[in-house]
């Protein structure tokens, strides 16, 4: 109990920093909120001036962030001057499209690299094994954007078999059944999610096999055989399920570097998601929908971590103990 | 609930002929548990409680107990690399706590300390030569061509070969490692050292010529040993006087010969017929304590032992009151409240302590 | 218990000539080489030997838990119960395993699955080899656990093995391997880990275990104290072979080994007090590194030209005796070699 | 390596079509309405309230949901009322002295929630704009304007407080006539947060169905109004930030129209049967602006202070190449700040010519010698400079890319400076560059001009960022807009041209063509060079070439319906 | 018996270990090939990197006798810009690895040797930075600025980039001082400073050489995604990663010009996380069979 309530503050402040260093980093850049848009506009310094008043975004960045806390404190990220909208409608808008398409990324990735760590365990050493690890570290040596933009030539222009981007097709009738638009978002998401998918498995798949073999050569794997149990039960139950508290600890990890190939991977799907949408404000110096972009994302990565390693806790029990640990300089 | 007396024996605790080199008194160390929100301290595991002792010059002060029962605590906190929660450490005339920094560097080449595990207490990235000379090049005590020589002769010393020493830890045996840290120790030649379980993690061959090669340094270099042990057969071989703790305190001291031909507490007793003695023949009566050893991040109230002694005279006092270490014999000291002073043999199960003094030395 | 043994003519198990060989990155070394004893059914033998003598290897040849990249050679036999471990097709191996013959390891922290409770661990050998139920299985486990000294057994068995104390681990092991009544126990080094008082409750209760079921125990230790309280002969291993073979009593009686006789000096006793102790020079060689001839020659006090040339062989003294060493046919030596070395001190 | 020299005669093939089919073509009147146009496009509107709007793609889309009192026509004529169409105002009638016009509004028109548009309707648009609290950049163009009088219900009466040549189309060309019941209880300081200012009512062909923002914003045609009906049925701005997945949709056909194909893309297109090629000529051109005064000391720079350094420079760029790499032949050299479709335009003006040898003797000359490294020096100092680029706009970071490998052959270091478009206005505004590479929009206006280039737009805060004055080039100008007569209209700019090129404050670049990738089955018309989609609302689909889209969606338009009219 | 977990050993054997692993030779060979082509090559190379040929009429020259490897759409050299840019890329990789393997070895050294209250403190900075997505990061802090140069992309990428490393050593710290060889450096009288840079510190350089060694695959790969959002390498300079963001704009017409840097930089990237294993495998030798 101690340990979670220690894990919710270490969150909370880690989260304070990110937006603290964020608010002042963004606000630090040269630019304006309304002078993003075109460059010849008749929007006069003095006007722009006199927006930023309107919107609370004048005065000194130590009074802003003052205001901004009040707000925040109110439940109120601010308002998005690029999109006209309260930030945490556009938030709304764009968090479930990210969960989206990066949950289903995790799930598959780690389904297909624990299953190909798993084979390659197998075969340590074989053929299967290192091909296995050189094409998916090719794919893992791809520029991020390169990948999705190659993906989007070849499955949607060249093979003509999925969507342009986007999450849906927005032209189906509001009242479509809900198989259409089920297979729909289904068809919509195969491109993303592949690209991630093979931006994100070889590393799950290199952590499951490193795991495993060592694992695989853990006393109590030998007791588990020496009281007879199968190889293949040995395998799964005593080695595979061991294994899998380091990759889903590294999941949790790497959830920041996955918001971080959504900025690339949303910009190339169309997709409306988290990443695009901080990009884009950054560029339109959209200050409130950065900062809430950043806030909202790292609470997503600290609950991420903070789930990663309540699952690897729960798949390994030793993680749960707190306090004492014996041997810590005792006799 | 706890009547406290105080347990601090108001000198003495040494044979009583000299000035000690070494005085304990009253040393505690209680370890925090943290947690919860900015780390704080949530708990406290009370590692060592009031341990008092004198350690004469020239002697072997052995302390036993089993694991966790706070000696190797205790010879960290003598050595300052553990700070000590309370109580005083004078070695030679200077309060070793109260010194800081440069001073306390400086002091640290009169105390020295080997190691259990010959393996972690090795830097594996630095050669044996290395190891040794840190000691001359920190305390500055020779340079260069001279340094090279003091370590090879210290080499030879230990029973190592000179040219060894640009090898690494990992191109050794257990018992050269343990050879290797002698050595490191006495390169900056110390009066006094702690030996922290020297030679438990050695195969019985080779523990024979490490705990040979303890008593030869000692002799030539008249070097005061504390030695902390759990094995009470290396631990009779060795030394002069013992200390048995139990879960952080000090239940019995005595000289050697005393201590295992007459233990008072029934711990030192259990503790002493569960040694498997070497001999098929030998009659077996043995104390076999029950259950674990409580853990002292929830100590037993009263006597710490209660919950596992046997004492016929066992009562409800002894789950109130802290027994006092008193001198129960001549130079014996013991803290148990239903041993009156002089007594000895109250119930002693003592034919397996006896078998224990007078096997036979087989193949002889 | 008698004072002579004979050997077993109804062994439960024998080994024959095992040979275990790892290939590394200087070649292929031979950590067991050559090993064969026999123990009888409700016998406990001792294999004792120092560290990286192949005693562990040894027994996990008896349940092929060798892992790659070691692997027991051909013309190895393991005979268990008149059948052949090392020819037995899978399944009948894993019949055997846990059900007739269950191990027992050194370090319960790591030879228990840290992600599994106690209890589950236990009931998973019943449930592998018994059409037991999962709530059957449970209170066998439970059951087993009061049995091997645990109290409150129900609660001990949920929790996991970082929760127990060593001790309690090790319990939960013992009666991993007891839960079917296994015909052999095959225990590696069981107390080693523990605290002295705790060694004690523990060797007791394997004695009484083992006695109660008529079972049969390989105990594999370096302890010489373990060995006389608990097995009745004694095979001492030495740089992967087995160098003497004694009934207990008379091996500690007269150790016929050069070895066997400088461990047993070695050790610190009452009567040295303070004096040097007997010692065995050197240290033990790895595999690998082990003399062509007597692989105890260049450490042994008696050692002569002969030692260094011929690899002596297994001789049979009669009363289950064995010893690995020349001087079983030129005694004589043994003798001058002792009256020079009490002349010189 | 597509030669893209056919194309150029392709090019005006489809421009011949496109003014072809004026209003109501014969072929367009026997079609059916019907059927969707799906827009691909990078940029999404800011907002859609036009007071306080500044994107171009915002723009496009309140053409089609706001109305204006009239329209300009295809030439762009800004003199009088002169080749306007009504629009919301079916007539006008000037007064004697010009100094106002009475507007007859559409006694039909309705806004999209059924109210119907009245003259109190303009006349708080105004009063809008120009409400201090809104800030409204468009306020400035609609300084001539004095007031707005209803005299009526129907008749809005324009007061102005001089009589200019481009005061019709000043008032009718930038005020958008927006819904005073919807927009008075407004707070006026934070226009852009009203939900009106994402989902408008206007009086416009189309209505906002719905606006998914990342996504698309979905117009519908709105059958409340008077006017006549929209052909197509829906208009859907289909939005993706990457501009190749955009152009990819069009080439698959999910979507319709891309408006920015790039020159190596137009192959593609042509090799797609079903897309169209539509090129249209446009108010845009691009330049490299010297900065002309140091902004720390405010004396004129220490290079482009001299005038001798910035003719050289312009003498040293092979305009014409870096025009065909970058656009092949979908542009040509600009030959000044105008483009040729503008009516201030002077077809007969000739730039500054491409002479390196010349270059290098002026260079030379102003004192500018160069060294071993064939760098040039004066007084110790390098010939170098920065220049300032947008690095999200691919045509003018290449265009940057060029110029500085020509302006090094010349001898001049320069470093170009890689910004993102919030960044390089910042800069600009701040007048902190050595040089940039900009892009201007002009307005259809001849008083356009003023904002770029006139002293007037060099203080704080003006467009003119180098900072260029010439009293000169100030008097022709202010000449040329004042201007009834369109001969002497053309005169004075033709004269301010000269000067201006003369003293070259900047290297004029290119006026590109608007290259737009449009499915075949479309029957376009009414592109204008300021605003293409102007017409789309005559767009249409014959019956027989309908896709799929095409088909009406009773389902999707009922549920909308309700959705719209409530707003 | 079992053996104390073991420490890495010694560097020499790591070495051996090292070049007796075929695929941590092949790839170090691939290391060194390249970065010796790159380092002579653009000497030898026919046109300089930003040299405009003719940018009417040699542009997207496929590849041929006088282009080897064709050129781009400014009429440059694609041969002559690889070589050139495969300096500055792995110039700029191994200088950010470089810098920021020094700062999160700092930080890491210095919170695993604070007291409880300052390492919390700073690991919760740490979290902190490595819970931003570094991307975006990068993003907001170059896109606004002017003129990027090369050293402080390098300085900003490697600031963006040292917490992992900080981490590690900061956990390797924790656990490497509470070790007997620490111990008995301290009991031997070591100061702070003595045991950290003696004992710790050679220590905690096996497993971060490792992570270097993978991150400077990373960086490559973050540099080309910089380049394509427009805050990398600045033009004209080239880099692999620039000169692939700007390929992918003519990948239909003009393929050879991002494949030829894209393959050195796939190859450059799978060899670094090759040696990267290897390495990891060559310090941390499997344990060996025990008795």
């Amino acid at each position: 109990m101690h340990a979670l309530i220690q894990r919710i503050w270490h969150g909370f402040v880690v989260i304070a920093l990110v937006a603290t260093a964020t608010f002042v980093l963004v606000r630090l850049a040269p630019g304006d909120p309304f002078a993003a848009a075109l460059e010849n506009a008749r929007l006069t310094p003095a006007l722009r001036e006199q927006w930023r008043a309107a919107y609370g975004l004048d005065g000194s960045i130590g009074t802003q962030f003052a205001h901004w806390i009040a707000s925040l404190a109110r439940g109120d990220l601010g308002f998005s001057t690029s999109t006209n909208q309260p930030v945490s409608r556009a938030i709304a808008a764009a968090l479930p499209n990210t969960l989206l398409l990066i949950g289903t990324s995790i799930v598959i990735a780690f389904m297909l690299g624990i299953w190909l760590g798993a084979v390659q365990a197998a075969g340590r050493g074989g053929i299967v094994d290192r091909c296995i690890g050189a094409i998916t570290l090719i794919g893992n040596a791809v520029p991020d954007f390169w990948l999705a933009l190659v993906m989007l030539l070849a499955g949607s222009y060249w093979l003509r078999l999925f969507p342009v981007g986007g999450v849906a097709d927005l032209l189906l009738p509001l009242g479509a059944s809900w198989p259409v638009l089920l297979l729909d978002r289904a068809r919509h998401l195969v491109l993303p999610v592949l690209t991630m998918v093979i931006l994100l498995v070889a590393p799950i798949a290199r952590l499951q096999r490193t795991a495993l073999l060592d694992r695989l050569g853990a006393e109590w794997v030998r007791t588990a055989t020496a009281k007879g149990v199968a190889r293949r039960t040995v395998f799964r139950r005593h080695a595979w399920r061991t294994a899998l508290g380091p990759v889903v600890t590294m999941g949790g990890i790497a959830l920041p570097s996955l918001f971080g190939g959504a900025v690339f991977i949303e910009r190339v799907f169309a997709w409306p998601g988290m990443g695009r949408l901080a990009a884009e404000a950054v560029a339109a110096r959209d200050y409130h929908l950065v900062v809430g972009c950043v806030l909202v994302g790292t609470v997503m990565v600290v609950i991420g971590s903070m789930l990663a390693d309540h699952v690897s806790a729960w798949l390994d029990p030793r993680l749960t103990q707190d306090g004492f640990e014996p041997g810590r300089g005792l006799a | 609930m706890n009547t406290v007396v105080s347990s601090r024996p108001t000198g003495g605790l040494g044979d009583g002929a000299t000035d000690p080199l070494l005085s304990v008194r009253g040393l505690s160390k209680t370890f925090p548990i943290r947690g919860g929100i900015l780390n704080r301290v949530t708990g406290s595991v009370r590692a060592v409680t009031d341990v008092s002792f004198d350690v004469a010059a020239g002697e072997t002060l052995a302390v036993v107990g089993e694991s966790g029962c706070g000696k190797t605590t205790t010879g960290r906190c003598i050595l300052r690399l553990i700070e000590p929660t309370a109580g005083s450490v004078t070695f030679d005339g200077v309060d070793l706590l109260s010194l800081r920094g440069a001073a306390l560097r400086a002091m640290r080449r009169h105390i020295q300390l080997v190691f259990q595990d010959p393996y972690a207490s090795l830097n594996p990235r630095m050669t044996i030569g290395d190891t040794v000379k840190e000691g001359l090049t920190i305390h500055k005590l020779a340079e260069g061509a001279a340094a090279d020589r003091r370590v090879q002769s210290l080499m030879e010393e230990v029973g190592l070969r000179r040219e060894w020493a640009t090898r690494y830890p990992h191109e050794f045996s257990g018992g050269q490692r343990q050879r290797v840290g002698i050595a490191r120790a006495l390169a900056v030649e110390p009066k006094f050292i702690v030996l922290d379980e020297p030679v438990s993690a050695l195969d019985v061959s080779v523990q024979a010529q490490v705990i040979n090669l303890l008593q030869d340094l000692q002799r030539d270099r008249g070097l005061t040993y504390l030695f902390i042990a759990h094995d009470l057969g290396v631990v009779e071989h060795l030394a002069t006087r013992v200390v048995v703790m139990y879960l952080g305190r000090i239940v019995e001291m005595a000289t050697a010969d005393v201590l295992f031909s007459e233990p008072i507490m029934p711990y030192t007793q259990a503790l002493l017929s569960a040694i498997p003695l070497p001999d098929p023949l030998a009659p077996r009566d043995r104390i076999v304590l029950d259950g674990d050893p409580p853990s002292p991040a929830d100590p037993p109230s009263g006597c710490v032992f209660h919950p596992r002694c046997f004492h016929p005279d066992k009562d409800v006092a002894c789950t109130q009151v802290i027994p006092p270490l008193e001198e129960k014999g001549p130079g014996h000291w013991a803290a148990c409240i239903k041993q009156p002073a002089g007594t000895s043999d109250f119930f002693l199960p003592a034919a397996a302590l006896r078998s224990r003094r007078t096997a036979v030395s087989p193949a002889t | 218990m008698t004072a002579t043994h004979t050997p077993p003519t109804d062994a439960l198990l024998s080994l024959r000539d095992v040979r275990v060989t790892f290939r590394t990155a200087d070649g292929v070394i031979t950590p067991v080489d050559g090993v064969s004893f026999d123990i009888a059914r409700g016998e406990t033998l001792a294999l004792v030997g120092e560290s990286g003598c192949g005693k562990s290897l040894t027994a996990l040849t008896i349940l092929r838990l060798i892992d790659a990249p070691g692997r027991i050679e051909a013309g190895s036999r393991i005979l268990f119960e008149g059948r052949d471990v090392l020819t037995l097709p899978d399944k009948e191996l894993r019949s055997i395993r846990g059900r007739q013959a269950a191990m027992i390891f050194q370090e319960p922290m790591t030879a228990l699955n840290p992600v599994y409770s106690a209890g589950e661990q236990i009931a998973e050998v019943v449930r592998t080899h018994t059409k037991a139920s999962r709530s059957e299985a449970w209170t066998r486990a439970v059951a087993m656990l009061g049995a091997v000294g645990i109290s409150s057994p129900d609660i001990r068995a949920k929790q996991f093995p970082h929760q127990l104390s060593g001790g309690m681990r090790q319990r939960v092991m013992i009666a991993m391997a007891l839960v079917l009544g296994p015909s052999l126990l095959i225990a590696d080094e069981p107390t080693t880990a523990l605290v002295v008082t705790i060694q004690a409750q523990l060797l007791d209760l394997l004695r009484e275990a083992q006695q109660a079921r008529g079972a049969s125990m390989l105990l594999i230790t370096h302890d010489l104290g373990v060995v006389a309280e608990s097995a009745q002969r004694v095979a001492v291993m030495y740089a992967g072979q087995i160098v003497e073979e004694a009934p207990v009593t008379a091996l500690f009686a007269a150790p016929q080994h050069p070895y066997t006789e400088g461990l047993m000096a070695a050790m610190p006793r009452a009567g040295s007090r303070r004096e040097r102790l007997t010692t065995i020079p050197g240290t033990v060689p790895p595999p690998g590194a082990w003399p062509l001839a007597c692989r105890f020659a260049d450490r042994c006090a008696y050692a002569w030209s002969r030692c260094t040339i011929e690899a002596p062989p297994l001789h049979q003294l009669g009363h289950g005796r064995t010893s690995r060493c020349h001087l079983v046919e030129e005694p004589a030596r043994r003798v001058a070699a002792q009256a020079t070395a009490g002349a010189a001190s | 390596m597509p030669n893209l020299r056919d194309l150029r005669f392709l090019s005006l093939c489809a421009l011949a079509a496109c003014g072809a089919t004026p209003d109501g073509t014969p072929a367009a009147a026997v079609s059916a309405t019907g059927g969707t146009l799906v827009i691909s496009t990078p940029a999404e509107p800011d907002n859609l309230l036009p007071p306080i709007t500044t994107s171009i793609s915002g723009r496009q889309v309140e053409d089609l949901i706001f109305q204006r009192l009239a329209d300009i026509g295809a030439s762009l004529n800004t003199v009088g009322d002169a080749g306007f169409t009504p629009n919301l105002a079916t007539r006008w009638q000037w007064s004697p002295d010009s100094l106002s016009i009475a507007f007859t509004l559409d006694s039909a028109a309705r806004w999209h929630d059924g109210v119907p548009v009245r003259a109190a309707d303009v006349r708080f648009s105004l009063a809008l704009v120009t409400d201090p609290r809104v800030a409204s950049p468009t306020a400035l163009l609609l300084a001539n304007v004095d007031s707005i009088s209803a005299r009526d219900s129907l008749t809005a009466v324009v007061w102005f407080k001089q009589r200019r040549p481009d005061q019709f189309f000043e008032i009718v060309h930038q005020l958008y006539v927006l819904p005073e019941h919807l927009l008075r209880t407004a707070d006026r300081r934070r226009l852009a947060a009203a939900p009106i200012a994402m989902m408008p009512i206007g009086s416009g062909p189309f209505r906002v169905a719905r606006w998914v923002p990342k996504q698309l914003l979905e117009l519908v045609a709105d059958t409340t109004g008077g006017r006549r009906r929209a052909q197509l049925d829906r208009v859907v701005f289909a939005v993706a930030p990457d501009p190749v997945t955009a152009f990819t949709r069009v080439v698959t056909g999910e979507a319709d129209l891309f408006e920015a194909v790039r020159p190596d893309k137009v192959a593609e297109v042509t090799s797609h049967p079903q897309l169209h090629l539509v090129l249209t000529p446009t108010l845009d051109y691009s330049y490299l602006g010297f900065n002309l005064v140091d902004q720390k000391t405010g004396r004129p720079h220490s290079l482009f202070g001299d005038r001798m350094v910035r003719r050289a420079l312009t003498m040293a760029t092979d305009r014409r190449s870096i025009v065909m790499n970058v656009y092949d032949s979908l542009a040509v050299q600009a030959r000044g700040p105008f483009t040729a479709a503008q009516s201030t335009a002077d077809t007969a003006h000739v730039p500054l010519p491409f002479a390196p040898d010349s270059a290098n003797a002026l260079l030379d000359a102003a004192g500018w010698m160069r060294g071993a490294d064939s760098l040039r020096r004066r007084n110790g100092m390098l010939l170098a400079f920065g220049m300032l680029v947008p690095s999200t706009s691919v045509a003018r970071m290449r265009a940057a890319v060029l110029l500085q490998e020509q302006f090094r052959r010349v001898g001049a270091d320069v470093r170009i400076e890689g910004v993102d478009m919030g960044g390089f206005v910042s800069r600009i505004s701040a007048r902190r560059f050595d040089t940039m590479v900009g892009a201007w929009s002009q307005d259809a206006g001849p008083a356009d001009v003023r904002a770029a280039w006139t002293s007037a737009a060099a203080t704080a805060g003006g467009n003119n960022a180098g900072a260029y004055r010439s009293p000169q080039f100030d008097a022709h100008v202010d000449s040329g807009v004042a201007a009834f007569a369109p001969t002497a209209m053309r005169a004075h700019f033709a004269a301010a041209w000269r000067i201006i090129a003369d003293d070259a404050p900047a290297i004029w670049l290119a006026e590109p063509l608007r290259v737009m990738a449009v499915h075949s089955r479309f029957v376009t018309s009414g592109m204008r060079p300021d605003a293409w989609w102007a017409g789309v609302a005559k767009w249409s689909i014959p019956p027989d070439r309908r896709i799929a889209r095409d088909a009406p969606a009773p389902a999707h338009a009922a549920a909308l319906a309700p959705a719209g009219a409530s707003r | 018996m079992s053996e104390p977990r073991r420490y890495r050993s010694d560097w020499r054997g790591a070495v051996q270990r090292l070049s007796a692993d075929p695929r941590s030779v092949v790839a170090a060979s691939v290391l060194l090939g390249l970065a010796l082509l790159v380092a002579v090559g653009p000497m030898l190379a026919p046109h300089a990197p930003n040299a405009q040929l003719d940018i009417t009429k040699l542009v997207h020259v496929p590849p041929s006798r006088a282009h080897l490897l064709g050129t781009d759409v400014y009429s440059r050299d694609v041969l002559a810009r690889v070589l050139s840019g495969g300096r500055i890329s792995l110039l700029f990789a191994t200088s950010a690895v470089l810098v920021q393997t020094i700062v999160g070895t700092c930080v890491g050294l210095f919170a695993g040797l604070a007291g409880h209250r300052i390492d919390a403190i700073v690991m919760r900075g740490v979290d902190a930075g490595a819970s931003v997505p570094r991307v975006l990061f990068l993003l907001a802090l170059l896109a606004p600025l002017p003129h990027v140069p090369l050293w402080m992309l390098v300085l900003t990428v490697a600031f963006t980039g040292w917490f992992v490393t900080a981490r590690l050593v900061r956990g390797e710290v924790r656990a490497i001082r509470t070790t007997e060889f620490v111990h008995a450096a301290h009991a031997l009288g070591a100061s702070r400073l003595r045991i950290a840079m003696r004992h710790l510190l050679p220590h905690v350089l096996g497993p971060v050489l490792v992570t270097s060694t993978l991150a400077v695959g990373h960086v490559i790969v973050l540099e080309a995604g910089l380049s394509w959002l427009g805050v990398g390498v600045q033009a004209p300079q080239a880099s692999w990663g620039n000169i692939i963001a700007d390929g992918t704009e003519f990948l239909s017409i003009a393929p050879w010009v991002s494949l030829a840097p894209g393959f050195c930089l796939v190859a450059v990237v799978l060899a670094a996380s090759a040696f990267g294993d290897g390495l990891r495998d060559a310090l941390a030798p499997g344990q060996l069979a025990r008795t």
